[in-house]
C-alpha cells in the first residue's frame, strides 16, 4: 500500500483493544497503539510483557481475541501472514526466519516468487534484489547459503524480505540484539532512509538508549498492557526502564577486582580446522601446522588462541557472532576437536572427555539453552541431573538419585528465585528467563573451579539479569574463574577483569574494561580498529 | 508353496490306498488349515481345497478350512481349535504343518491327521507325500525332447529342500535324454525369504537370461512368479512348462497359455479327497501315502496337445520309473 | 559454480567407473557384466525403486518422513491391479495412484493435522496396507464373484486387461539393431557403451519411460519452481515459510499425497510386469526406495544412482550368479586405483617435502588398501561359485560398501520429521 | 501429584476412545463385507468351549504376547535416543539360529543350559547390533538404510547356515531343515501349574504356557529400570530428547549409540527364545519371521516404556489369537490387521490430543502459579 496523500493524516497503523489470552496467561490486555506514517515507533517492555505477540497480532499470524486493527484508516481482519502482506505490512522476527540451506534469493522470494512460464524467473528475481540491495544500501550476494552467513547479514536478508515485498509497515523485533555497534549504526542509518521514503517502522528493542537514538515515539508495555506513550526526547533511559519495570536500570559493574594470581585455565595455540579435524602429523608442533595450514589457504575457525584466566577473575571475549568464539568454548569442553593444550589448574586435559571435564570442575552456561542447554521435555529437575550424571548428588552408584536430584533443584529455585510450580514441571513451561536461570543455577551448583559463561543473560528481562549478574559476582569473589562471552556489550565491559577480542578466529586485542568504551569496543570486534595491542 | 491354478486335471486320478469302501455318511467333519497364503491363492492351497470341496459333494463332508496368519505362526492353534471343535479328520496343508500336525496329533490322539507335503510322524498322522522329482524328470524329459538348442532351464522361487526336489528331477530327466545338454538354475529368493514365489518380476529376468543365452524350454516350480516366467518365454517366442496344475488351463492370459508345453502336475486335489474317503473308509494313520507317478498323483498336463508327439518317449520313460528301472534323485 | 564442477566430476567418475567394468569384463569373460539384458533387468528392478525413493523424496523434502512407503505400495498394487483388470492399462495406472494417495493422504491426516510422530504413522500404514488389501481381496476376491471368474484369487487379481506399448530406437536397438550387433563383438569399451546403451532403449516398456521421466521432472519441479521453492522450504524452516504466507499445512499435505501417489505408481509397475496384482509382490521395495534416497542426499539424481546400483546388483545376481565374483576382481582393482592416486600424491614433486609427508593414518590406511586388493584377488582366484545364499544378497551388501566408502556428506532437510504446528515455532 | 495423574487420566481415556474408534471402523468394514460385528466381537472373545480348550486360547494368547513384547523392548531402547534399529528383524533371526544351534550341542544341567543358550542369543544379537552401530559411528552410516539391508543379509546368512553348517538330521519324508534338537534340559520348563490356581485344567497345548514368561517380565522390569532409573537410562532419554543438550552435558554419543545399539539387539536376540526353549526346540527356515517389525508397532503404541509395551504385546497378542475363531465365525481374518493398524494410529492420534490437552493444563497451572509470584513447594 503506498502512502498517498490523503492518508497521511490517517495513522498508518492503529491497534485499539487489543486482547490475547494464551493458557493461563493473558499476553496482551486491551492495547492501543497509534503509529503515525512515515516514524519510527518503538515498543518496549520487560521480557514476556507481550511485545512479540501483539507484533505477530498486527502480522497475522496469532488471531486477537478482542480489538481491531486500522491500517492506513481502514479496518483489517487477518487471517495468515498472507493478508498483512497484501496490505503492506512486513516482518523481521525476533528470531531469524530463515532457512539455512536455501541462497539468500531464495529466502527472499520465497511466498513471493516471480515467475516467467510456470519456472521460478531467478534473473528478475536477482535484479529486483540487487536493485533494492543497492538503494538501500543492504549488501548481500544473492547466491550465498544463508548458512554461511553472519547475524549481520542475516538481518538484512530479513529486511530485504519485507522490502521485496513492498511492505510500507515495517516490524522489528529486537533486531539489534545479535548486533555489534558499527551494525547497529548501520541499520539505523537504513531505517532512517527507509523513513525518508516514507515507510513506518515500528522497533522492538531491550537496549533503550538506541531506542531512544532512533524513535521518534515510545510506547512502553508492562504486563501485557499499554502503560505509556511518550516521546523520545522528554525521557532519559531510566526514565523508561521506570515506566518499564518500576524499578532503575540495573548496569553490570564489578565492584572491587578479586584477581589472583592461579592460574585456573591456561589455553596455548589452540587451533581448530575449518573442514574436518585432521590428527596432527608427527613431530610436528601446532605452530607449524597452523603455519602450513594457512599456507595452504586453509580457513582456521581458530587461530592458534592463547589466553588465561586466573581464579576470582572474569575474562571476556568480545567478537561478532561467528568469528570463533562458540569454537573456542566448545574446544575449551571438549566437543569439539581442536589442536593445542588446555590446562586446568596445571593439569593437562587436553586430551580429556567432555565428561571428565566437567567432573574437574568446568561448568558451562551454553549460548543457546535450547540447544545445547535443556531437555525441554523433560522435569526441571532431570534437567538438574544434565551435565552432573556422574556427581553428587545426581549420582549413587549406577542409579540417578532421584530424591536428592529433586531436593537440589529446590535449592536452585528458591536461590536463584526460578518461578515455576515444582520440580516436576517440565522445562519447556518455562519463560526463558526463568529457564536461564535455572541453567545458571545448575551450573554453579559443585563448586566449579571455572565457569564458561555464553551470552548469559540473552533474551532475559533486566529483573532476571541483574540477579544473573549477582550471582556471577559473587561466585567470583569467591574464586572462580570465569570465561565470558556476550554480544551484550555493556555487560561485557560491566562485568570483565580483562577483555580479549576475538576476530576471525584469532585473538587480535587485549583490552582494559575500564578504559575502554562500546564504540571502540565494536571497532576492534569488526576489525575497524586492527592490530594495535593495548596491553 | 507353489503352483498357479486349481487342477482342472487331465491325468486320470487313481486310487492310491486300495483301502477305500463305502461308509456310512453321517458325521463326517472335516477340517483344513491351509498354508501362508490361504484359500484362494490359486495354487496348491487351492487344490488342496478342491480336493475338500470334492468331499463334500461326492461324500457329504461338513467342511470348514481356516487360514493361518501372515507369519503362519499360529498353525499350531488352527489344528487345535479345529479338534476341539470336533472335526476329523484335520488336515494341515504345506510341509510347514510337519512339527504342528505332530504335536497336536499326540494331544488328540483320537482324531485323525493328514500333512501335505510332509512325512506321517505320529500313529493317527497320515503323509501325503508327493513324488515332485519323478513328475518334473517327466518334464525334464519332455524339454530334453522338444529343445532344439540342447539348452534349458530351472527357475525356482525359494531356494528350499522342497523346490530343489523339483531341480533334481528335472535336471535328471533332461540328463536322460541328452547327457550333454546346459542346464541352467536360478533361484529367486533363499530359504526363508518366501517372497521368491511372489516375484514375477525376478522370474522374468531369470527366464529372460537363459532364453537370451540360447535356452528354449524353461521349466518353472516358483509359484507366481512364474508369470514372469511365461511372459519371458512370450517375448522370446519361446517355451516354458508349468507347475503344481495344468496352468495352461489356469493362466487366464492367452498370449501366455500358448507359451505353456506343458504343466507338471501335482495333484493335491486326489491326494486330499483320496485321504479323506479312505478315513471314511476306517483307515488309520501312521504310514505314508506316496502319490507319485504309479498312481498318477504326479504327471504332465496335455492340454494343447504340444507333447502328443513324444508321447511314447513320455510313457517309457513313466514305465520305467514306475517299474523301478530307474530311481529319480530327489536332491540335486 | 561448484555445481557445475561437481556434476562435471560426477560424469568422469562414471566414465572411470565404465573403463574399470568393462576392463574387468574383458579380463573375466563375464560379457553379462555390461550386456544390454541385464542393464534393461536393472531398468526394471530398479523403477520400483526408484518411484518409490520419489514418494521419500517429496514427503521429505516438504519434512514428513515417510517409512509408510511401503503400505502405500501395497495398496498401489492392490488398486491396479483391481482397476486394471476392469478397465485396462490406464484404469490400473489411475487406481494404483489413487490407492497410493489415499495411504499418503492417511499418513498427512495423521502427521500433519494430528502431528503424530512421522514413523509412528508410517509403521501403521504399512501394517494398515497389507491387511485392507487382504481384506479387500476377502470380500472382492472371492469364488463366485465377478473377478473370482475373471481369475482372481485371494491372493491375486484377475489379469490386466489390454497391453501396454514397449518402445525400441529405430535402426540402433531394433530392425537392424547396431547397437545389438556392436554389443555382441564383446570389443573392450565400445561393446559395453553398446549394452548399455541398448539395455535402456530395447523394448522399453512405456511405463519405464514415464517412470525415468519422473526424475527430471521431480528435479524441475522442486528447484525450478515457486511451488517446488515453497515444498522445499516446508522441509527447511516451516516457520520461515508460514511467516511469508505460504500455507505449509497445505504444502505438505500436497507432498505427501504425491509421495503416496508415488509409491503407489511403483505398485502399479510391478503390476504391469506381471500382469495382476500379487499378493505380498512388493518386497520391501518401500523400504529399498527409502534407502535409495537416503544413499542419493535426498536428491532425485542421487536416489536415480541409488535405485540403479541396487537394480543392477539385483538383476546381474538373477542373471548370471557366477558374474557377482568379478566384484572381488572390480573391488581389487578399485582398490588398486586407490593405492596408485596416494603413490602418486607421495611422489609428486611439487609440494614441499615436509608438506607431503605422510602421517602414520595414511600409511596404515594405504596399507589395508593393500592387503585388501591382495585378499579380494585371491578370493576372485580361488572362489570358483559363491554359495547361492550369498550371491542373493549381492545388492544388500554393495549398498551397504558404498554407503562405507562413500564417506557421508548426506544432508536431510533440516525440519524433515519435525512436527510442525502453525503459530508454535520453537 | 494432580499434573501427573491428569496426565495418565487423559492418556488412558484418549486410549480407551481410540481402540473404540478402531473397533468402529473394523465393524463398517465387516458389515460391508456382509458380516455381523456382533459375531466378530464375540470371535474375539471366544476363547473355545471346552476347559481344556480355554486354557489352550490363554496360553496361546499369553504366548504371543511374550515375544512381541520382548520384541517391542529391543526396539523401544533404540527409539528412546532416536535410533531407528529397523534391524531387530534380522538380530533375532541370526541370533535365535545361533542360540538354537549352540543349545543344541552339549548337555548341562537345566540353569545351565538354558542360561548359555540366552547368553549366546543375547551375544549374538548384540554383536548382529554392533554392525551398524560401528557403521553409525566411523562411517556415519544412517542406521535406517544399514539396518534394512543387513535384514536381508540376516535371512540369508540364516538360510545358508540352517542348511549348512548349523544343519541337523532331518527326518525322512521331511522338507524342514532344522538345527538339532535341544536336549530335554534345554527346554524352559513351562508355567502350566499357574492355570490350577486360576482353577482351570493345564493347558495340552504341547509346550503349555511358555516359561519364558518370566524371562520376558523379568527383562520388562530389568529394562524399566536401566532405563527410569539409571544413569545409562538418563544419558539415553537426554540423548533422544536433545542430543547437542546431551553431548554437551559430557554424555558420549558415539559410545551411547553403540551401547544403545548393543543392548538393543541384545534384548533382540531373544525374541525367537520363548519359541525355541518353550515349544520347537530347534531353529528352521521356517521359523515364525516378522516379529521384529511388528515390534516395532508394539514399542510405538506402547510409547516406549516398558509397561506400556506390555499392555501393547498383550493387546496385539489377544487380537491375534482372535485369527481363527473369526474364521469360524465366517469373518475375514484379515480385520485383525487393520484393527492393529488402526489402533496404533488412533492411539497416537488420541495421545498427540490429550497430550497437548495436558501440556495447555501444565502451562496454565505453570502460569497461574507464576502469576502469584510465590515459588511453591515440590510436588512429588
Ligand atoms: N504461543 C504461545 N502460547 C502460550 N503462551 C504464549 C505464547 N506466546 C507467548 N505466550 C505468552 O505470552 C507472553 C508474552 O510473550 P511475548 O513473546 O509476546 O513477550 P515479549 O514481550 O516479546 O518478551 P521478550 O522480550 O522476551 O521477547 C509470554 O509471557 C508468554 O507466556
Ligand atoms: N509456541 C508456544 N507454545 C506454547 N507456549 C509458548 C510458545 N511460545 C512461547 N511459549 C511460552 O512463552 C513463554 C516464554 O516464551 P518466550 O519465547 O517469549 O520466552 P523468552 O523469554 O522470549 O525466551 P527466549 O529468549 O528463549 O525466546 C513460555 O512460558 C512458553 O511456555
Ligand atoms: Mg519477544
Ligand atoms: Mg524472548
Amino acid at each position: 500500500m503506498s502512502a498517498d496523500t490523503l492518508a497521511t493524516a490517517r495513522p498508518a497503523v492503529e491497534l485499539e483493544g487489543i486482547t490475547k489470552r494464551f493458557p493461563g496467561v493473558v499476553a496482551n490486555h486491551d492495547i492501543r497503539i497509534t503509529v503515525q506514517p512515515g516514524t519510527v515507533h518503538a515498543i518496549v517492555g520487560e521480557n514476556g510483557a507481550g511485545k512479540s505477540t501483539l507484533m505477530k497480532i498486527l502480522y497475522g499470524m496469532q488471531k486477537p481475541d478482542e480489538g481491531t486493527i486500522k491500517v492506513n484508516g481502514t479496518e483489517v481482519s487477518f487471517r495468515t501472514p498472507s493478508d498483512a502482506i497484501a496490505v503492506g505490512i512486513g516482518m523481521v522476527h525476533q528470531h531469524f526466519m530463515l532457512a539455512d540451506n536455501f541462497t539468500v534469493l531464495e529466502n527472499i522470494i520465497l511466498g513471493a516468487e516471480p515467475k516467467r512460464a510456470g519456472r521460478l524467473d531467478t534473473a528478475a528475481a536477482r535484479k529486483r534484489i540487487t536493485e533494492l540491495a543497492t538503494a538501500h544500501g543492504l549488501r548481500v550476494d544473492p547466491d550465498r547459503l544463508v548458512e554461511d552467513l553472519g547475524v549481520g547479514d542475516r538481518q538484512r536478508v530479513e529486511i530485504l524480505k519485507v522490502l521485496y515485498r513492498g511492505a510500507r509497515i515495517l516490524i522489528l523485533d529486537e533486531p539489534t540484539a545479535v548486533l555489534v555497534p558499527q551494525e547497529v549504526d548501520e541499520l539505523f542509518q537504513n531505517l532512517r532512509e527507509l523513513k525518508a521514503e516514507g515507510l513506518t517502522v515500528i522497533f522492538i528493542s531491550h537496549k533503550l538508549d538506541e531506542v531512544l537514538g532512533i524513535a521518534d515515539a515510545i510506547t512502553v508495555i508492562r504486563r501485557g498492557t499499554t502503560v505509556a506513550s511518550v516521546d523520545p526526547g522528554d525521557v532519559t533511559a531510566r526514565q523508561l526502564a521506570e515506566l518499564m519495570v518500576g524499578s532503575e536500570l540495573p548496569t553490570p559493574e564489578t565492584r572491587e577486582s578479586t584477581v589472583t594470581d592461579t592460574v585456573a585455565l591456561r589455553v596455548s595455540e589452540l587451533t581448530v580446522e575449518a573442514d574436518g579435524h585432521h590428527p596432527l602429523p608427527k613431530g610436528v608442533s601446532v605452530g607449524e601446522y597452523a603455519a602450513r595450514l594457512r599456507a595452504e589457504g586453509k580457513r582456521l575457525l581458530l587461530d592458534e588462541v592463547s589466553l588465561q584466566v586466573r581464579k576470582g577473575e572474569i575474562l571476556g571475549i568480545a567478537g561478532v557472532e561467528g568469528n570463533g568464539q562458540s569454537e573456542l568454548i566448545e574446544a575449551v569442553m571438549g566437543i569439539r576437536a581442536a589442536h593445542g593444550r588446555v590446562e586446568l589448574n596445571g593439569r593437562d586435559v587436553s586430551g580429556w572427555s567432555t565428561l571428565r571435564r566437567r567432573e574437574a570442575g568446568i561448568g558451562y552456561i551454553p549460548e543457546d539453552r535450547h540447544r545445547q542447554g535443556l531437555l525441554l521435555e523433560a522435569s526441571l529437575w532431570e534437567n538438574r541431573v544434565l551435565g552432573h550424571q556422574t556427581r553428587k548428588p545426581a549420582r549413587n552408584g549406577i542409579w540417578v538419585d532421584r530424591r536428592a536430584s529433586k531436593a537440589d533443584t529446590q535449592r536452585i529455585i528458591e536461590a536463584y528465585d526460578v518461578r515455576t510450580p515444582g520440580v516436576d514441571t517440565l522445562a519447556l513451561a518455562l519463560s526463558g528467563g526463568n529457564q536461564q536461570k535455572l541453567i545458571v543455577g545448575r551450573e554453579m551448583s559443585g563448586e566449579p573451579a571455572f565457569l564458561i559463561a555464553a551470552h548469559p543473560t540473552r533474551g532475559v528481562d533486566v529483573g532476571a539479569q541483574a540477579a544473573i549478574w549477582d550471582h556471577l559476582r559473587d561466585a567470583r569473589a569467591a574464586g572462580l574463574a570465569v570465561l565470558l562471552i556476550s554480544a551484550d556489550l555493556d555487560e561485557l565491559i560491566g562485568l570483565s577483569d580483562s577483555i580479549q577480542v576475538i576476530y576471525r578466529g584469532r585473538l587480535v586485542a587485549a583490552l582494559d574494561p575500564s578504559e575502554i568504551t562500546p564504540e571502540r569496543l565494536g571497532g576492534y570486534m569488526t576489525g575497524a580498529i586492527a592490530g594495535t595491542e593495548e596491553t | 508353496a507353489c503352483g498357479g491354478g486349481d487342477g482342472g486335471g487331465t491325468t486320470a486320478s487313481q486310487e492310491p490306498t486300495g483301502a477305500a469302501s463305502e461308509a456310512p455318511k453321517d458325521a463326517l467333519k472335516v477340517g483344513l488349515a491351509f498354508d501362508v497364503g490361504g484359500r484362494g491363492d490359486k495354487s496348491f492351497n487351492d487344490a488342496a481345497y478342491a480336493g475338500l470341496e470334492k468331499a463334500k459333494t461326492d461324500l457329504g463332508a461338513e467342511i470348514k478350512e481356516l487360514s493361518p496368519s501372515a507369519d503362519g505362526s499360529n498353525r499350531g492353534d488352527l489344528l487345535r481349535q479345529l479338534a476341539d471343535a470336533g472335526y476329523n479328520p484335520i488336515i494341515g496343508v504345506g510341509f510347514a504343518y510337519g512339527e504342528d500336525i505332530k504335536k497336536t496329533a499326540e494331544e488328540y490322539p483320537d482324531i485323525q491327521f493328514a500333512v501335505v507335503d510332509s512325512a506321517s510322524n505320529a500313529p493317527n498322522v497320515t503323509g501325503l507325500l508327493f513324488a515332485e522329482e519323478q513328475g518334473s524328470y517327466l518334464a525334464g524329459v519332455a524339454a530334453a525332447n522338444k529343445s532344439e538348442s540342447g539348452h534349458v532351464g530351472f527357475v525356482g522361487g525359494v531356494e528350499s529342500d522342497l523346490i530343489k526336489k523339483f531341480e533334481a528331477g528335472f535336471v535328471a530327466g533332461v540328463k536322460s535324454v541328452k547327457a550333454d545338454a546346459k542346464i541352467d538354475v536360478t533361484y529367486l529368493t533363499p530359504d526363508g525369504d518366501f517372497s521368491g514365489f511372489k516375484a514375477p518380476d525376478k522370474g522374468k529376468v531369470a527366464a529372460e537370461k537363459m532364453y537370451q543365452d540360447g535356452a528354449d524350454i524353461v521349466y518353472h516350480a516358483s509359484g507366481d512368479s512364474g508369470l514372469g516366467v511365461f511372459q519371458a518365454a512370450a517375448a522370446a517366442k519361446k517355451k516354458a512348462i508349468g507347475v503344481d496344475s495344468d496352468q495352461r488351463q489356469t493362466v487366464k492370459e492367452t498370449d501366455l497359455q500358448s507359451v505353456i508345453m506343458t504343466s507338471m502336475l501335482k495333484r493335491v486335489d486326489v491326494g486330499v479327497f483320496e485321504f479323506i474317503k479312505a478315513f471314511q473308509g476306517g483307515a488309520k494313520g501312521g504310514s505314508n501315502v506316496t502319490y507319485d507317478l504309479k498312481v498318477d498323483g504326479v504327471g504332465l498336463s496335455t492340454t494343447g496337445g504340444e507333447i502328443d508327439d513324444i508321447k511314447d518317449k513320455l510313457d517309457a520313460a513313466k514305465q520305467d520309473i514306475v517299474d523301478g528301472k530307474i530311481t529319480v534323485p530327489a536332491k540335486p | 559454480m561448484t555445481r557445475v564442477r561437481k556434476y562435471h566430476l560426477a560424469l568422469i567418475g562414471v566414465a572411470g567407473l565404465i573403463l574399470v567394468v568393462s576392463a574387468v569384463r574383458v579380463l573375466t569373460g563375464f560379457n553379462d557384466l555390461t550386456s544390454s539384458g541385464t542393464i534393461g533387468a536393472a531398468l526394471l528392478l530398479a523403477v520400483p525403486i526408484a518411484l518409490a525413493g520419489l514418494g521419500g523424496l517429496w514427503a521429505e523434502r516438504a519434512g514428513v518422513v515417510n517409512i509408510g512407503l511401503e503400505g502405500m505400495m501395497v495398496l498401489g498394487t492392490w488398486f491396479a491391479g483391481w482397476g486394471g483388470y476392469q478397465w485396462g492399462p490406464v484404469g490400473a495406472l489411475v487406481a494404483g495412484l489413487i490407492g497410493g494417495a489415499l495411504g499418503g493422504l492417511l499418513h498427512a491426516i495423521a502427521t500433519v493435522s494430528f502431528g503424530v510422530d512421522h514413523i509412528i504413522s508410517g509403521v501403521a500404514i504399512n501394517l494398515l496396507g497389507p491387511g485392507i488389501t487382504r481384506f479387500l481381496s476377502e470380500v472382492l476376491y472371492k469364488e463366485g464373484t465377478p473377478a473370482g471368474e475373471a481369475g482372481a484369487g485371494i491372493t491375486s487379481s484377475p489379469a490386466v486387461s489390454g497391453q501396454t506399448p514397449e518402445f525400441n530406437l529405430p535402426l540402433l536397438s531394433a530392425g537392424p539393431d547396431l547397437l545389438g550387433r556392436l554389443e555382441s563383438t564383446h570389443w573392450f569399451l565400445l561393446s559395453d557403451l553398446a549394452g548399455i546403451l541398448r539395455g535402456v532403449t530395447h523394448n522399453v516398456n512405456v511405463l519405464v519411460i514415464l517412470a525415468v521421466l519422473l526424475l527430471p521432472l521431480t528435479f524441475y519441479v522442486l528447484w525450478h519452481t515457486a511451488f517446488g521453492l515453497r515444498l522445499r522450504s516446508a522441509g527447511e524452516n516451516p516457520w520461515a515459510a508460514e511467516s511469508l504466507g505460504v500455507n505449509v499445512y497445505r504444502i505438505k499435505y500436497v507432498a505427501v499425497v504425491i509421495s503416496g501417489a508415488f509409491a503407489g505408481l511403483g505398485g502399479v509397475f510391478l503390476v504391469f510386469v506381471s500382469d495382476k496384482y500379487v499378493e505380498g509382490q512388493t518386497q520391501g521395495r518401500g523400504f529399498i526406495g527409502l534407502a535409495a534416497m537416503i544413499f542419493g542426499n535426498w536428491r532425485p539424481g542421487g536416489l536415480a544412482a541409488g535405485s540403479a546400483l541396487f537394480g543392477y546388483a539385483n538383476g546381474l545376481q538373477l542373471r548370471s550368479a557366477p558374474a557377482v565374483n568379478t566384484f572381488f576382481l572390480f573391488g581389487a582393482v578399485l582398490l588398486l586405483v586407490y593405492l596408485g592416486l596416494q603413490i602418486r600424491r607421495l611422489l609428486s614433486a611439487d609440494r614441499p617435502a615436509e608438506l607431503a609427508a605422510p602421517g602414520p593414518r595414511q600409511y596404515t590406511l594405504m596399507g589395508v588398501a593393500a592387503l585388501g586388493a591382495v585378499f579380494l584377488f585371491w578370493l576372485w582366484l580361488t572362489i570358483d561359485q559363491l554359495p547361492n545364499d550369498f550371491i542373493f544378497i549381492t545388492p544388500h551388501v554393495l549398498t551397504l560398501l558404498v554407503l562405507l566408502v562413500a564417506s557421508q556428506r548426506l544432508r536431510m532437510p533440516k525440519a524433515d520429521g519435525v512436527s510442525y504446528r502453525r503459530g508454535e515455532q520453537h | 501429584m494432580p499434573a501427573g495423574l491428569n496426565r495418565a487420566l487423559l492418556t488412558v481415556a484418549g486410549a480407551a476412545v481410540a481402540v473404540v474408534l478402531a473397533i468402529a471402523i473394523c465393524s463398517v468394514a465387516i458389515v460391508i463385507a456382509g458380516g455381523s460385528p456382533l459375531d466378530a466381537l464375540a470371535a474375539f472373545f471366544d476363547f473355545g468351549r471346552s476347559e481344556s480348550a480355554e486354557s489352550n486360547s490363554v496360553a496361546v494368547f499369553l504366548n504371543r504376547a511374550v515375544p512381541l513384547f520382548i520384541a517391542g523392548l529391543a526396539v523401544a531402547v533404540g527409539f528412546r535416543m532416536n535410533l531407528f534399529n529397523i534391524g531387530v528383524e534380522g538380530q533375532y533371526r541370526v541370533a535365535a539360529l545361533c542360540a538354537a544351534y549352540v543349545g543344541s550341542t552339549f548337555t548341562a544341567p537345566a540353569p545351565i543350559q538354558i542360561g548359555v543358550i540366552i547368553l549366546v542369543a543375547a551375544a549374538v544379537g548384540g554383536l548382529y547390533a554392533l554392525i551398524p552401530a560401528v557403521m553409525k559411528v566411523t562411517r556415519g552410516v544412517n542406521e535406517v538404510i544399514s539396518t534394512i539391508m543387513l535384514n536381508y543379509i540376516a535371512i540369508a546368512v540364516s538360510a545358508y547356515l540352517v542348511r549348512g553348517p548349523f544343519a541337523g538330521e532331518r527326518a525322512q519324508g521331511q522338507l524342514t531343515t532344522t538345527t538339532p534338537p535341544l536336549p530335554p534340559s534345554g527346554m524352559f520348563p513351562d508355567l502350566n501349574f499357574v492355570f490350577e490356581w486360576f482353577g482351570m485344567v493345564a493347558p495340552t497345548r504341547n509346550g503349555g504356557l511358555w516359561g519364558f514368561l518370566i524371562v520376558a517380565v523379568v527383562l520388562g522390569v530389568v529394562i524399566w529400570l536401566v532405563l527410569e532409573r539409571t544413569r545409562f537410562g538418563f544419558n539415553i532419554k537426554a540423548s533422544g530428547l536433545n542430543g547437542p543438550a546431551a553431548l554437551a552435558s559430557g554424555v558420549n554419543p558415539k559410545t551411547m549409540v553403540i551401547a544403545a545399539m548393543v543392548l538393543s539387539g541384545g534384548i533382540a536376540g531373544l525374541i525367537g527364545l520363548p519359541e525355541i526353549l518353550g515349544d520347537r526346540g530347534a531353529f528352521g527356515s521356517n521359523f515364525t519371521a516378522g516379529l521384529g517389525f511388528l515390534g516395532i508397532a508394539v514399542a510405538l503404541l506402547g510409547r516406549n516404556k516398558p509397561l506400556g509395551i506390555a499392555v501393547a504385546a498383550l493387546l496385539f497378542a489377544f487380537l491375534d489369537r482372535a485369527q481363527g475363531a473369526l474364521q469360524f465365525a465366517d469373518i475375514p481374518a484379515s480385520v485383525v490387521t487393520i484393527i492393529q493398524g488402526a489402533i496404533v494410529l488412533l492411539v497416537v492420534v488420541a495421545n498427540e490430543v490429550t497430550n497437548r490437552i495436558a501440556l495447555r493444563l501444565e502451562e496454565r497451572r505453570a502460569a497461574q502459579q507464576l502469576g502469584r509470584n510465590t515459588p511453591v513447594e515440590v510436588a512429588a
